[in-house]
């Protein structure tokens, strides 16, 4: 079927799923979300003030008003202003991104090209020491957790030997890359590669049996093309999509790298907004979040079709 | 695709050896707060971070003494300190001449003045429910004909701020009088927070809905840039008025050390104040010690780190490092809801109980443990540093478990067969310790635990996210909880109003109602700071502890580190900040 | 001599035991421009031989034997290194092998895939590949040449997914294609043509072909020398007159003997062993099939719609029709046979009739009444009246079962016997009634071969004493030598049990070997139906003829 | 009977299996963990942990001592209610501590247990012995992120057999739920879940990573069940009148069952890791409980402080466990392998 009345489809069975996350976030986030009225309030606060605060957010409205509300907010993007800080949300979701995507693809990139360098190589002397060796090495990283590699790394590389800074961000985006984003994204990936190596190493694996590889050997095909083209073309198809509809998780996922080294990503937002209970923001949050989701998985789609001609939109 | 990524592989490795960036003649100071700000619309924050920002960038009427112990209330914008009359329910504040705004293209390029009429307005937007201030509590219910307008915005939905009220006349372009309803000695307390800093009315409206990012004020800096809850950078306020450094030492050494390096210097001597948000302590201490902040808050838990007992270990005072260690003007003190079920009421038995769980507390191990010893026992609601304060008081509930447990066998809470103890009448008896989701909090939950197992009382443990926190507590859901009070202004009154019946639902999170006590108490407010008051504040607290309402546990110890290049530190107990009345030798500073 | 095998050992060594021998000291030559069939059935080494050739077996666990040698123009392959060998694949030594989808690379348009050969083995600029491309793809027959070079291998239909394997063989003027299994996935008529390419070509590009295939009567339609190999083993080689007219080796005989006749029908076919252990090979009497008024309907069929639905455009499904109004009646203890290619809806037909698919349309009436009412009814009672036995041997019985719980379970479910002790007994009797031994009870399908699993499969029908039974490409899967003993297993039941069968095949000569009477099918519909024999004696329609003038003639002197 | 019973595809996967070396040391490392949890879960060892038999911050014994001497407990007189002054109130407990009294005074000093300088594995801030911490830490992480996975898999393993094999809407309804939840960010929902169950404990945590872990599971088994459901073995069982129930679990079942069990032990280790995250977001266990996500949160600061033992030990203890894990998954994966014949 034709590319157009694919996406209408696609975008069209979205709906469901997003009504379905803000049900979810809607409910749960009311019943039990705390009641930020009482922080605003401060230190002095008697009952007519919180009455005051909760009528000025809202919160005093019947549930069905305050989700209309929530639904005209996703439909026109404007989810007014946070409740801790009286700033507009959309400026303050502007902000962060730039600081989660500056860890998120140099970490993304990073990630891919070492993982199927590594992946290629142990496939191709797959069995050897080499594959165990390194298999068995990527498994011992992959088995400690972030948090011990944040504080050891912090400490270790940046206090001790002083390579990197301790923490800190600054508005220059060469500075930030070069300088900041570093060790962050060195030790996130200590944690994230080891799983796509393993992960592409099957895929490589399982296209080095197909016949087609034969039939290339049996043209008289050097061993590097083999692999580089024939392969890596085919085995690129499920890599590729599995890179990109990984990308909305790692948004919101580099949190403790974020607080740890004092970058104002998404993550770090998050948990500030849940531990104000500063529902707007939470509620943009997850409607950003899921609708980069959504929109991942049709980019992957899309993608997968691009390249395997195969492939039927369905 | 391979090797392009390869390259960028590789300029990330070359990267890493290299920081910086071009060297800046100007003097910085690198700070950190523990966490984020919440936007810089005075009338609207509670937060000492945001506060201790604020404090440079308004100024309020009077404001306290850099060097003066304990804490001295002295004129800001005010020309000179305000005449009080009749009771102290009028005041007459003089503005000084020739203080301007910071420049804002609102006011197109023109030099504007602070009048009497901006400090009306600012006094009148507390009481704006718009607003809905956090602080509006130091002027509710004070001034005459405000509270009224309040009502009436109420109602109408709309503050009118051009209403001409008794309590707030304007004599002349300069003179100010306030009238206030009772005799109120701490008005001038409340004239000197940082949230009452002086705004511009047409500021205000100009930036209606987004105030917070647009703070306009006439402090010695203004905000250049801000990257929310994240990053904030101050510049020299460029209309500042001429103001020079010359606080009176008296006889403290470090104080007269201080003013002698920095007197006659004019205000403020940094250029820029590049302040971060640090929310990891484990981050903000690291990059102090590699220099990378000038000066910052020693996190409890890292003083083992910078300090042997009370001084500074030898291999940082070896780098010139300077500590300040003053104590907070605040108290933690564990209270009980007089209204819960279980713990609550005043038959011998309940008290008995409550007293037992206070006096099973272990003060001295938390202070060592948990505070690292930056901490003291202070068993009197009224901390040092604040008038009325009695470093003497003793306590019938220091810890002391023995003398406990006798109590609650003595009245009846015997145990059972689990070798925990029941109610008297032989139901089942747990205690619910109610804490937040931090992980210092979480060591407090394992003291809790310690006490009650030293009873043999079976310990439940809630946690909650710190507003729900506050609401169980302000609805008087909470058990038991160990609660902190930091001094607005250093005066008896701010920490003896925890217990005020009246104040149940506000912030007596003890719920506790005792006709008795209140009374005492309301005399204590006709009183200024004076050895009457005094002799009943000892009443106040002493009837706390016997009626087993509350354990006024510890005092916090503030340590400061400064780099030596950063001059003319001292830290103060109430001012938010001081960063105005600093220097730095860009001598000793490293280059950025 | 172009190439000459002395005797070839071939051995793969997985884990630390001792190493499968594939191949055990095969010699045999193969001369300039001539085509050599390498006959044998799976498991036989031909192929194993052929990739070795090339030198394309996995090193890491090939073991050669030490005296082999392959001499490829005099020198040895064995001991040349993998630059040599390179230079000889593709430019000297061609392959095509039996997936032409899947030996097809299937992100990469025809065009590159040919031009890739041709740029990096001949040098040639892109201009010059394409042209020449184009030429090639002339050359193998395929229609407008242009727009297919654009193509990719799944929008082309098996049989030009083939030619386009050829063309990229011949791209480089080998002097030897060796062609494993080329035919075997392709519709009859389809082989047929590919067969004729390759033998054209041959003679146009004088090259040697070295041809692998399991099916006799191919051979004898292409090759001039035959080397027949089992276990490993050549078990005779020589000129395709001798092999055919006076076979010597008893396994050859029998290969040549097991597959059904379109002539005649003999009442049980020949099978192996008679020939290892030298049975009667006397004739055997033959059998009569075809309808008969008289007989008794067991099965009635009328206009039977099956379809599927296919997506199309934005909401839209189209309904796909598989099968269109079919109507046929089965009469009991006769067989019912359904021919027809891939794609002809037949196997729809089977599993709509077993009860496995809803139809859409018209009704099956069994033994007069609605199967779908009688079924509501009673499912139990009327669900085993119709079994039926897959194509593929490997997926029909679950692997995770004994063969004892396999054939137990429906006695369970349909509760037959009673007690467990009770079905224990009749499954062990079904078991020696199917020729496998009792001890088969407690073993696990993954132990048995595919003619074996067969009669595992064909027992677990058995066991619910079905009326009818539909055999689903039952044998297709199988080598021709265990075909032959199935084919005469499903007769002898038929004989015993009275049983009707459905027997849907893509194979003529075994449809009208077991068939009383004859379906047709194509594109899902009936083209032609009648009594066997009258029907592949003189076929009406044009596809019938079609069909039977494309089976491969076998050897008549 | 039939004679020789042989070996089914269960018995040549662990043929298999014991033929790889790898996979059977970590079998062998695993099975030792799991003792251990048992034998702590018991009570047998490690029950004490929170007696605190050490001074705070005791160093391991291959330490040199370095202690800080502000770290000895210091006992300060206690005062008496009666040697205080009322300021003229009247104690209402009055006759109560009189009476007390009466019996004999108070002796203020309680005995001052001696602790000892160096622990086997040093101790952590309170005194308690790390060696005991980490076993009694392994038990509930271990326990937790097993029973989680048991029923992240389970949860996940039924709506992808209902979802793959009935296809048409009961597919599309739990193809939405698996949307929802895959579209939300994994903290919120963690954060919500928590949030829905109040009440902390060992629980909760296992409820919140079983219901935000079971979707990865829920994928495969259902891709596992369309591509079984029209395979003709179970066609051949729905011609012999097999119930939809018996097909999915009885037929079907089986064959997935190595994609199950690989999935099972996937989560089993991500749980474990998860555990620690949790922790540090204020999820984790309760006070009375330790779990190695606790540790390493104390330890956190710890490590600054120069007292790195209590995040050593946790660490390690960990990351040994989750290595022999992950590579014992792989040995399985390989053994399973319904591709590969004996």
């Amino acid at each position: 079927m034709n590319l157009g009345a694919f996406l209408i489809r696609r975008l069209w069975q979205m709906v469901p799923t997003m009504l379905g996350v803000v049900l979810l976030v809607f409910f749960l986030f009311n019943w039990v979300g705390g009641d930020p009225a009482y922080i605003l309030a401060g230190k002095m606060a008697n009952p007519a003030d919180i009455a005051n605060i909760r009528h000025q957010l809202g919160i005093d409205r019947p549930l069905w008003e305050q989700l209309l509300i929530f639904v005209r907010q996703i439909v026109t993007g404007d989810f007014g202003n946070s409740w801790a800080t009286q700033e507009p949300v959309s400026a303050i979701f502007r902000s962060r991104l730039g600081p989660s995507l500056m860890l998120l693809i140099p970490m993304m990139l990073l990630e891919t090209a070492t993982a199927v360098a590594v992946a290629l190589a142990v496939a191709a002397w797959r069995g050897s020491t080499l594959d165990r060796a390194l298999m068995a090495a990527s498994t011992v990283m992959m088995s400690i957790s972030l948090l011990v590699y944040i504080i050891v790394g912090q400490y270790v590389f940046a206090y001790l030997l002083g390579w990197f800074p301790v923490k800190g961000w600054s508005d220059d985006f060469w500075r930030n890359l070069t300088t900041y984003a570093v060790l962050p994204v060195l030790l996130g990936l200590m944690v994230s590669i080891a799983p796509s190596v393993r992960l592409y190493r099957t895929f490589v694996l399982d296209e080095i049996g197909q016949d087609y590889v034969r039939t290339a050997r049996a043209k008289g095909l050097s061993e590097v093309r083999v692999l580089l083209v024939h392969v890596l073309r085919n085995a690129a198809i499920p890599i590729v999509t599995n890179v990109l509809m990984g990308l909305p998780a790692l948004l919101t996922g580099a949190f403790l790298l974020e607080r740890f080294f004092a970058i104002p990503g998404i993550g770090r937002e998050i948990i500030l907004a849940v531990e104000r209970s500063d529902f707007p923001i939470i509620k943009a949050a997850t409607v950003y979040v899921a609708m980069a989701t959504m929109l991942a998985n049709l980019l992957g789609d899309l993608l997968y079709h691009w390249l395997d001609p195969r492939v039927h939109l369905e | 695709m391979i090797n392009h990524m390869g390259r960028l592989l590789f300029i990330l490795l070359l990267a890493v050896p290299l920081t910086g960036v071009a060297a800046a003649p100007e003097k910085v100071l690198h700070l950190a707060l523990s966490a984020a700000e919440t936007g810089f619309d005075p009338v609207m924050t509670s937060d000492l971070n945001t506060a201790s920002i604020e404090q440079q960038l308004f100024e309020s009427l009077l404001t306290y003494d850099y060097l003066a112990r304990p804490a001295k209330l002295v004129p800001r914008l005010a020309a000179d300190m305000p005449t009080v009359t009749d009771h102290g329910r009028t005041w007459v504040f003089r503005l000084k001449h020739g203080v301007y705004f910071a420049p804002d293209p609102v006011f197109k390029g023109a030099k504007r003045e602070v009048v009497a009429q901006d400090v009306i307005y600012t006094l009148m937007r507390f009481m704006d429910p718009k607003n809905r201030s956090p602080y509006k509590f130091l002027v509710e219910g004070k001034i005459i004909g405000l509270d009224e307008l309040a009502a009436a915005a109420r109602r109408s939905g709309h503050f009118d701020y051009d209403a001409k009220i008794p309590g707030l006349e304007a004599l002349d372009r300069y003179t100010l009088r306030v009238r206030l309803k009772t005799t109120d000695y701490n008005f001038a307390h409340a004239m000197a927070q940082p949230m009452y800093g002086i705004v511009a009315r047409e500021v205000i409206e100009a930036y209606a809905g987004d105030t917070a990012s647009h703070p306009v004020g006439t402090g010695p800096y203004h905000l250049v840039r801000w990257v929310r809850s994240s990053r904030m950078v101050l510049e020299r306020n460029p209309y500042f008025r001429h103001e020079t450094w010359n606080f009176d030492p008296g006889n403290d050494p470090d104080s007269q050390h201080i003013a002698a390096l920095m007197r006659g210097k004019t205000i403020p001597q940094i250029d820029r104040i590049d302040i971060q948000v640090i929310e990891e302590p484990q981050s903000a201490w690291l990059s102090f010690g590699k220099g990378e902040l000038d000066m910052v808050g020693l996190a409890g838990q890292f003083a083992p780190l910078a300090l042997q007992g009370d001084h500074l270990r030898s291999k940082y005072a070896a780098r010139g490092i300077r500590l300040d260690r003053i104590s907070d003007p605040s108290i933690a003190y564990y209270f009980i809801n007089q209204q819960d079920p279980v713990l609550g009421g005043m038959s011998p038995e309940k008290i008995a109980l409550r007293r037992a769980i206070f006096m099973a507390q272990n003060d001295e191990e938390m202070i060592r443990v948990i505070h690292k010893g930056q901490a003291v026992r202070n068993a009197y609601p009224i901390p040092a540093g604040v008038a009325g304060a009695d470093p003497d008081y003793r306590s019938v509930l220091d810890y002391n478990p023995e003398l406990a447990n006798r109590l609650l066998d003595q009245t009846g809470y015997a145990r059972g067969p689990d070798g925990y103890r029941r109610m008297p009448d032989g139901s089942p008896l747990a205690v619910r310790y109610t804490s937040s989701l931090s992980s210092q909090d979480r060591e407090l939950d394992e003291m809790m635990k310690k006490a009650l197992d030293r009873l043999s009382i079976r310990f439940e443990s809630e946690k909650l996210k710190f507003p729900d926190m506050l609401r169980a507590e302000r609805q008087c859901r909470v058990q038991i909880r160990l609660s902190a009070w930091i001094a607005d202004y250093p005066d008896g009154d701010n920490f003896m109003q925890l217990w005020y019946g009246p104040h149940t639902h506000e912030n007596n999170a003890s719920c506790y109602q005792d006709p008795q006590w209140d009374r005492l108490y309301e005399r204590t407010l006709t009183l200024p700071d004076s050895p009457q008051r005094n002799v009943l504040y000892h009443q106040l607290a002493r009837m706390l502890e016997l009626k087993g309402v509350t354990k006024v546990s510890t005092t916090h110890i503030r340590n400061v580190l400064s780099q030596p290049w950063v001059l003319g530190f001292k830290a103060h107990p109430i001012l938010p900040s001081v960063w105005a009345y600093l220097d730095i030798d860009t001598a000793r500073a490293p280059r950025e | 001599m172009l190439l000459s095998v002395r005797n070839l050992q071939i051995g793969f060594q997985t884990g630390k035991e001792t190493p499968f021998e594939a191949v055990r000291n095969v010699s045999f030559d193969l001369p300039e421009c001539t085509t050599v069939a390498l006959v044998g059935e799976s498991g036989s080494g031909k192929s194993v031989t052929a990739l070795s050739i090339l030198g394309l077996l996995p090193n890491r666990i090939t073991r050669m034997g030490a005296d082999s040698r392959i001499l490829w123009r005099g020198k040895n392959l064995l001991d040349q290194g993998e630059a040599e060998l390179r230079a000889l694949r593709g430019r000297e030594i061609a392959m095509i092998f039996q997936e032409p989808m899947s030996s097809l690379n299937p992100v990469f348009t025809v065009g590159e895939q040919l031009m890739e050969g041709l740029r990096l083995r001949l040098g040639m600029s892109r201009k010059q590949a394409r042209t020449r491309a184009l030429e090639l793809l002339s050359e193998v027959g395929i229609p407008e040449p242009g727009r297919r070079l654009d193509a990719y291998p799944h929008q082309l239909s098996g049989g030009q997914q083939q030619r386009v394997m050829i063309a990229m063989a011949i791209s480089c003027q080998p002097s030897l294609l060796i062609a494993d299994e080329p035919t075997t996935a392709l519709d009859v008529t389809v082989q047929r043509q590919i067969l004729e390419l390759i033998r054209s070509l041959q003679q146009r590009l004088r090259m040697s072909v070295l041809f692998i295939t399991h099916d006799l009567a191919l051979v004898n339609e292409i090759a001039s020398e035959v080397v027949v190999m089992k276990d490993g083993q050549v078990r005779e080689a020589g000129s395709r007159e001798a092999v055919f007219s006076s076979p010597e080796d008893a396994y050859t005989k029998a290969l040549l003997a097991c597959r059904p006749p379109l002539g005649e029908r003999p009442m049980r076919l020949r099978v192996i062993d008679d020939f290892l252990n030298g049975h009667s090979l006397q004739d055997i009497p033959l059998r009569y099939r075809g309808s008969d008024p008289a007989d008794e309907i067991v099965l009635e069929v009328k206009n039977l719609e099956k379809g599927f639905p296919v997506r199309e455009g934005l909401w839209r499904k189209r309904l796909f029709r598989a099968v269109r109004d079919v109507s046929f009646q089965v009469p009991r203890g006769k067989t019912v046979g359904v021919v027809g290619e891939s794609g002809s809806g037949k196997t729809t037909l089977g599993l709509t009739v077993a009860g496995l698919l809803q139809p859409d349309g018209g009704e099956i009436l069994f033994r007069g009444e609605n199967l779908q009412v009688a079924r509501a009814r009673d499912p139990v009672g009327f669900r085993r009246r119709i079994q039926i036995v897959f194509q593929n041997p490997y997926a029909s019985l679950n692997p995770r079962f004994t063969v004892g719980h396999i054939l137990t379970e429906p006695l369970l479910l349909n509760d037959i016997g009673g007690t467990a002790a009770a079905r224990e007994k009749i499954a062990l009797e079904l078991l020696s009634r199917v020729g496998l031994p009792r001890d088969a009870f407690m073993r696990y399908p993954h132990e048995f071969s595919g003619g074996q699993r067969q009669r595992i499969a064909i027992a677990r029908c058995l066991s619910v004493k079905p009326e009818v039974l539909i055999c689903d490409e039952s044998v297709s899967a199988l080598d021709v030598s265990v075909q032959a003993q199935v084919l005469n297993l499903l007769q002898d039941l038929q004989d015993e049990y009275h049983m009707s069968y459905v027997f849907i095949s893509h194979d003529l000569s075994v449809v009208r070997y077991m068939s009383d009477q004859v379906l047709v099918m194509h594109d899902g519909a009936v083209v032609e139906s009648g009594d066997a024999d009258e029907l592949f004696a003189q076929p009406r329609q044009p596809y019938t003829q079609e069909l039977l003038s494309a089976v491969p003639k076998p050897w008549n002197p | 009977m039939p004679p020789n019973a042989s070996p089914g595809l269960w018995t040549l996967a662990w043929r298999r299996l014991k033929r790889d070396r790898v996979g059977m040391i970590s079998l062998a490392v695993v099975v030792a963990y799991l003792c251990m949890v048992f034998l702590a879960f018991g009570g047998w060892i490690a029950k004490d942990w929170t007696r605190e038999v050490g001074v705070n911050y005791a160093p391991p014994v291959f330490l040199p001592d370095d202690q800080d001497p502000t770290a000895v407990a210091l006992v300060k007189p206690v005062a008496q209610p009666d040697q205080v002054d009322l300021y003229g109130l009247q104690d209402p407990l009055a006759r109560q501590l009189a009476q007390i009294r009466a019996h004999d005074p108070v002796g203020a000093q309680q005995p001052i247990v001696a602790r000892r300088l160096t622990l086997p594995l040093g101790g952590d801030k309170w005194g308690h012995d790390v060696l005991t911490k980490v076993i009694k830490g392994s038990e509930t992480s271990i326990l937790v992120g097993l029973v989680a996975a048991i029923l992240a898999t389970a949860l996940g393993t039924l709506m992808g057999a209902l979802a793959g094999y009935f296809g048409r809407w009961v597919d599309d309804s739990f193809n939405w739920l698996y949307g929802v939840f895959t579209a939300i960010p994994y903290l919120l929902l963690i954060f919500a879940i928590a949030a829905v169950l109040q009440q902390k404990g060992v629980s909760t945590i296992i409820l919140i990573l079983g219901l935000t872990g079971w979707t990865g599971v829920f994928r495969l088994v259902r891709a596992e069940y369309l591509k079984h459901k029209s395979r003709e073995y179970v066609l051949a069982a729905g011609a012999m009148g097999a119930s939809h129930a018996r097909r999915m679990f009885i037929h079907i079942l089986p064959n997935t069952s190595h994609v199950i069990l690989v999935q099972l032990s996937q989560n089993v280790v991500g749980f474990i890791k998860s555990e620690v995250i949790l922790s540090f977001l204020g999820f984790g266990v309760p006070v009375d409980v330790v779990s190695w996500g606790s540790m390493l949160n104390e330890a956190q600061n710890e490590l600054i402080l120069g007292k790195w033992w209590q995040l050593a030990a946790a660490g390690t203890a960990m990351a040994i466990l989750v290595t022999a894990f992950s590579l014992l998954t792989d040995a399985l994966r390989d053994a399973l392998d319904p591709k590969l014949k004996y």
